[in-house]
């Protein structure tokens, strides 16, 4: 365990789907800088547990702590929402430009036109992404998606950014692209959660947590 | 409130307004007082059930028994008599039921009825369906059968079905008239003693309905009795023919 | 308010009491309907499956023109087929006037747009990759067309209840070349229309309650049907 | 078929020479049938979106109601409306009887269902993932219906085109509420009603032809703005 | 090169989108038996060039050759239709159960009832589906839709399966699996051409092809 300051806790979270539990953790601490990486067989819950954490999904039952306040799931739901963002295992981008997606989460937040600007243009140039910056981002290659939906999440710094299998897709100089991104926002202070099913260790984990029919197991 | 805004709203029957003689009698009226006048041509059940619920302030229609009512039943104030046209038998160019110059459209119907050539009757409860209703009823028949079409239409679309289907029809003079060039449907029987049209105007009853502008109502049926108008709506002329005599 | 109680104790009335009258003119209200859209679905969906996969030039212009057909209003649909059908028309020899089949005709024509134009948007909302894994699965074209009519059976379902309902209340048309004939050609628009022209507005509006109670029944009738499956929907 | 030359001729002059009755008419009929469509489309896009990704009980029974209610008849509507607008109605005190206001209502009553079934059809082609990538991205609930909307927006304007098609050629609830007053309410389905009542069919199809014309100028200006963009469609 | 019988040979394809080259072959040759390997980075044409070979896209020119004829492209696309299998690399999987998504292709083939049925069955037993037989598909994991689009394709045994990334949401067990069914039917005369990220060598290929800016690279 990481010695690192808590982040979120999460403790006896269920979640049923057509009456067939696929989630049930007894507890699961969030720190405030860690890269962890979720194992498990196919199906075992790691892209549920992800979206749970996203605030996406609510589990059946379960309470999440925060700042020691303990509270039902329905209350902390925000602060997930808040802190977290996920990148689909199969991602989604909305049928408009490369940059336009990228900047998509940015929009929410104060920043300047110009800020915003350059933000997404230096974002676009470190995943060697500029060349396709006009082009409609549905028009894309497999890893070409991949890497673009994985810009327009990191881009917003999250505290706690969940990542579904983010390198499936990418070829090899992406990839290790992304593992040294992953090392670098881990050390800045972010935590970053990867469900992956590649060898642990290419991402230099803190922690690798293991899945199996939906149980924790360490 | 109507009487605030100062319109005057009348409702009358679709052959009154498709004959023409509104667009020229009502420009004149509202020009000389200034008051706008909104006509709302429907069928004369429906123009009398507009004024039944007040949404309306005059009516102009021909069905006398049920304008009648309209003023028992303390709906209407009284009803004026303003004009009459005819009705008429018109069917087809080989006049199955030899028809052609009786002047009683009872025994036309008899005639028709024996002979089993088709009829249409307008079935929609209107002046000129309950008129044909009253002829069937004075000669005893009861018509009903393949021969007799009941097709529920107002009276143009009744006419160019029975013109379709080379049928009889009972119908006013004016629609006949307006439509005359696009039917092959001759007139076979005019000029029946049994063929008075006669339409009567009635202002809504503000003590049953206290927004209802009665003033220009009120000025409306003075001026529509007046010398003026009645030059008007004798001179009023669809293809040649006068159309509408006023009642002196 | 006392009028729209009447009318609804009408509408009971009239439902529930064997009035043989009404039940004649709901039957032919509903068979010419049913027997419009079943004709014309097929073309529509063929249409629809071109406009959305095929590759041919004007596409876009018939998908905008298709969507404008939309607002044809039933009358004109009812005049251009009476003048083709009225016995001194084209196709006056086929004596169709004022008979179900023109009214049928007049609906299929009228329910076209409406289908087209939704099973577009329906299919617009299936992937690419869905029609070319039936296809690569070894699915004919023909097949893999009922792949994804399968992929879109909710959307498809909607079209052809909108569809219906389009024709089923719509008045214009089936007043123009079917006549409004009693026991022939009358069906509850064409009737509810009679009613209102008589001022009999209760009638009326019993007539209208007992097609949207017919309407709903059926509805519901699909959506029992194609049942659990739409739990996911 | 000279019906047919006839009318044409006389829909091309009608287009092209200034008859400023005529475009009375036309202005009185799209001006009343935009604003029942823009005042309309919010409430039937957030019904859709309701129904769409709404977690409520009776979510299936609303989905298969407002489908039934596309059956709606227009005169129905019409009725209804007159009921309760008429002077001696709960609403006659609001004096909208025979008032583009009251036409305004009725059409946005007519819209409602066929808006709001289309926009659903469109909303079920979208997977649940895109909601979910606009609410993780810090989108608001209302930021990422507008995501969706822009994600859909093909699927949009088609339901938009169509509801607008819908209303702008009834003629049974105009007539009723509207009275087909001259100047005041006569649109051109009433005109063409009432032409079509007088026998005067090639007046009534050039009119239907003129509301055509103007309809898919209307739509190939859409499709025109939304452009380019198209083109992957 | 491998010296078995050829099976397709393809030459001068080229494939433009949006007036863009994306694919430009000078010669390609299938092979009756073999497993090859396509490697390129992102947006090189791989799943392109897999598309073309399925018949699903057609290119802007390219004639092929079968049995020593040679064909223009819209003669030889039935040849490939007929024999090929693609699976996408987001694979879509119909609205309907797991059992009838596999059986999906298998009905086109003249098959009695009980045949289908017990090679779906085997077919599902094998990649460890058999447990999700009755599921939608639709409501599965990511790996175990990839799993099941592999076992649709599969079962069709078609002479040239197309694979576009097929192990990238499985799990090890999953993936190990893959590549010993691969190399079985790679040996027992079909050919298997598989666009994957990974290393080559997990293969065993017959050959690697590499792709760069849509042209072959060797
Ligand atoms: N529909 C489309 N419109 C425009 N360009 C496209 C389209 N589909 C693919 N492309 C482009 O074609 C090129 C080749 O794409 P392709 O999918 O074949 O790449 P790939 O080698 O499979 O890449 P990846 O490893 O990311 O899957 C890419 O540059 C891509 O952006
Ligand atoms: N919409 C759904 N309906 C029913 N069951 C579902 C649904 N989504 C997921 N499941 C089931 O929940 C379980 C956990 O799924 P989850 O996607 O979390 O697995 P995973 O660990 O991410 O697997 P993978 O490695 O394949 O991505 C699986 O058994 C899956 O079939
Ligand atoms: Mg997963
Ligand atoms: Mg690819």
């Amino acid at each position: 365990m990481s010695n690192l300051p808590e982040f979120i806790t999460i403790q006896n979270v269920q979640k049923y789907i057509s009456n067939r539990m696929v989630l049930d953790i007894d507890e699961l601490v969030v720190y405030q800088s860690e890269c962890v990486v979720v194992h498990g067989p196919n199906g075992s819950g790691k892209s549920t547990l992800l979206k749970i954490l996203a605030g996406l999904m609510t589990p059946d039952s379960g309470v999440a702590t925060t700042n020691g306040v303990v509270r039902p799931w329905r209350q902390a739901i925000r602060e997930f929402r808040a802190n977290a963002v996920y990148l689909h295992q199969t991602p989604y981008l909305f049928d408009r430009s490369v940059e336009d997606n990228i900047a998509y989460g940015l929009r929410f937040r104060n920043r300047s036109q110009s800020v915003l600007f350059s933000e997404v243009q230096s974002a676009m140039e470190w995943a060697g992404l500029s060349h396709l910056a006009k082009r409609n981002a549905r028009d894309l290659s497999g890893g070409e998606k991949q890497r673009v939906a994985l810009t327009r999440a990191r881009i917003l710094e999250p505290k706690l950014l969940l990542l579904d299998e983010p390198t499936a897709a990418m070829d090899r100089k992406s990839r290790k692209q992304t593992f040294s991104l992953i090392r670098d926002l881990a050390s800045g202070g972010n935590a970053v959660y990867i469900a992956t099913h590649e060898a642990a260790d290419l991402y230099q984990p803190d922690r690798v947590i293991q899945l199996d029919y939906g149980k924790l197991v360490v | 409130n109507h009487a605030a805004d100062g319109i005057l709203r009348l409702a009358t029957t679709t052959s009154t307004e498709n004959s023409g003689l509104l667009a020229k009698l009502v420009p004149q009226f509202s020009d000389s007082r200034d008051i706008p006048v909104h006509v709302i041509a429907v069928g004369t059940g429906r123009a009398l059930n507009h004024a039944r619920n007040g949404d309306v302030d005059v009516v102009l229609v021909h069905a006398k028994n049920a304008e009648l009512d309209l003023v028992n039943s303390g709906f209407g104030i009284e009803r004026y008599e303003v004009m009459y046209n005819e009705f008429v038998i018109a069917g087809p160019e080989t006049d199955p039921a030899e028809i052609s110059g009786l002047s009683n459209l009872g025994t036309a119907f008899e005639k028709i009825a024996n002979s089993g050539a088709l009829f249409v009757s307008r079935g929609d409860d209107s002046g000129t369906h309950k008129k044909e209703r009253q002829i069937w009823d004075e000669v005893d028949i009861e018509p009903n059968g393949d021969w007799y079409k009941e097709v529920g239409l107002g009276m143009g679309r009744s006419l160019q079905i029975a013109d379709e289907l080379r049928a009889y029809i009972l119908t006013d003079k004016g629609t006949w008239l307006a439509l005359k060039r696009k039917l092959s449907l001759p007139v076979h029987v005019q000029g029946a003693s049994d063929g008075r049209n006669d339409y009567g105007i009635i202002a809504v009853n503000p003590e049953k309905h206290s927004h209802v502008n009665i003033e220009a109502a009120e000025q409306f049926i003075d001026w529509i009795q007046s010398d003026e108008a009645k030059a008007v709506i004798s001179g009023h002329k669809v293809e040649g023919e006068q159309l509408f005599y006023v009642i002196e | 308010m006392d009028g729209l109680i009447g009318a609804s104790a009408e509408a009971l009335r009239l439902l529930f009491t064997g009035d043989r009258e009404i039940w004649e003119i709901v039957a032919i209200s509903f068979s010419v309907s049913f027997r419009a859209i079943l004709y014309i679905v097929p073309l529509a969906i063929l249409s629809a499956f071109a406009l959305a996969y095929g590759n041919f030039p004007g596409r876009r212009v018939l998908i905008t023109i298709v969507n404008a057909l939309v607002a044809l209003p039933a009358v004109v649909v009812g005049l251009l087929l009476y003048m083709l059908l009225s016995s001194s028309g084209p196709f006056g020899g086929w004596r169709l006037l004022f008979t179900q089949g023109a009214m049928i005709i007049g609906q299929m024509i009228l329910a076209f747009p409406l289908l087209v134009a939704m099973i577009h948007v329906s299919l617009q909302g299936v992937d690419l990759s869905a029609w070319q894994t039936a296809r690569t699965l070894g699915a004919s074209i023909f097949r893999a067309m009922f792949t994804i009519m399968r992929e879109v059976r909710f959307g498809l379902i909607a079209a052809i209840v909108a569809g219906f309902g389009r024709v089923v209340s719509e008045v214009g048309c089936s007043i123009m070349v079917g006549g409004n004939i009693l026991h022939h050609t009358r069906n509850i628009p064409t009737a509810i229309a009679l009613e209102t022209s008589k001022g009999e507005f209760e009638q009326g509006i019993a007539l209208g309650a007992v097609l949207i109670t017919l309407a709903l029944a059926l509805n519901f009738a699909v959506a029992t049907v194609r049942g659990r499956d739409m739990a996911r929907h």
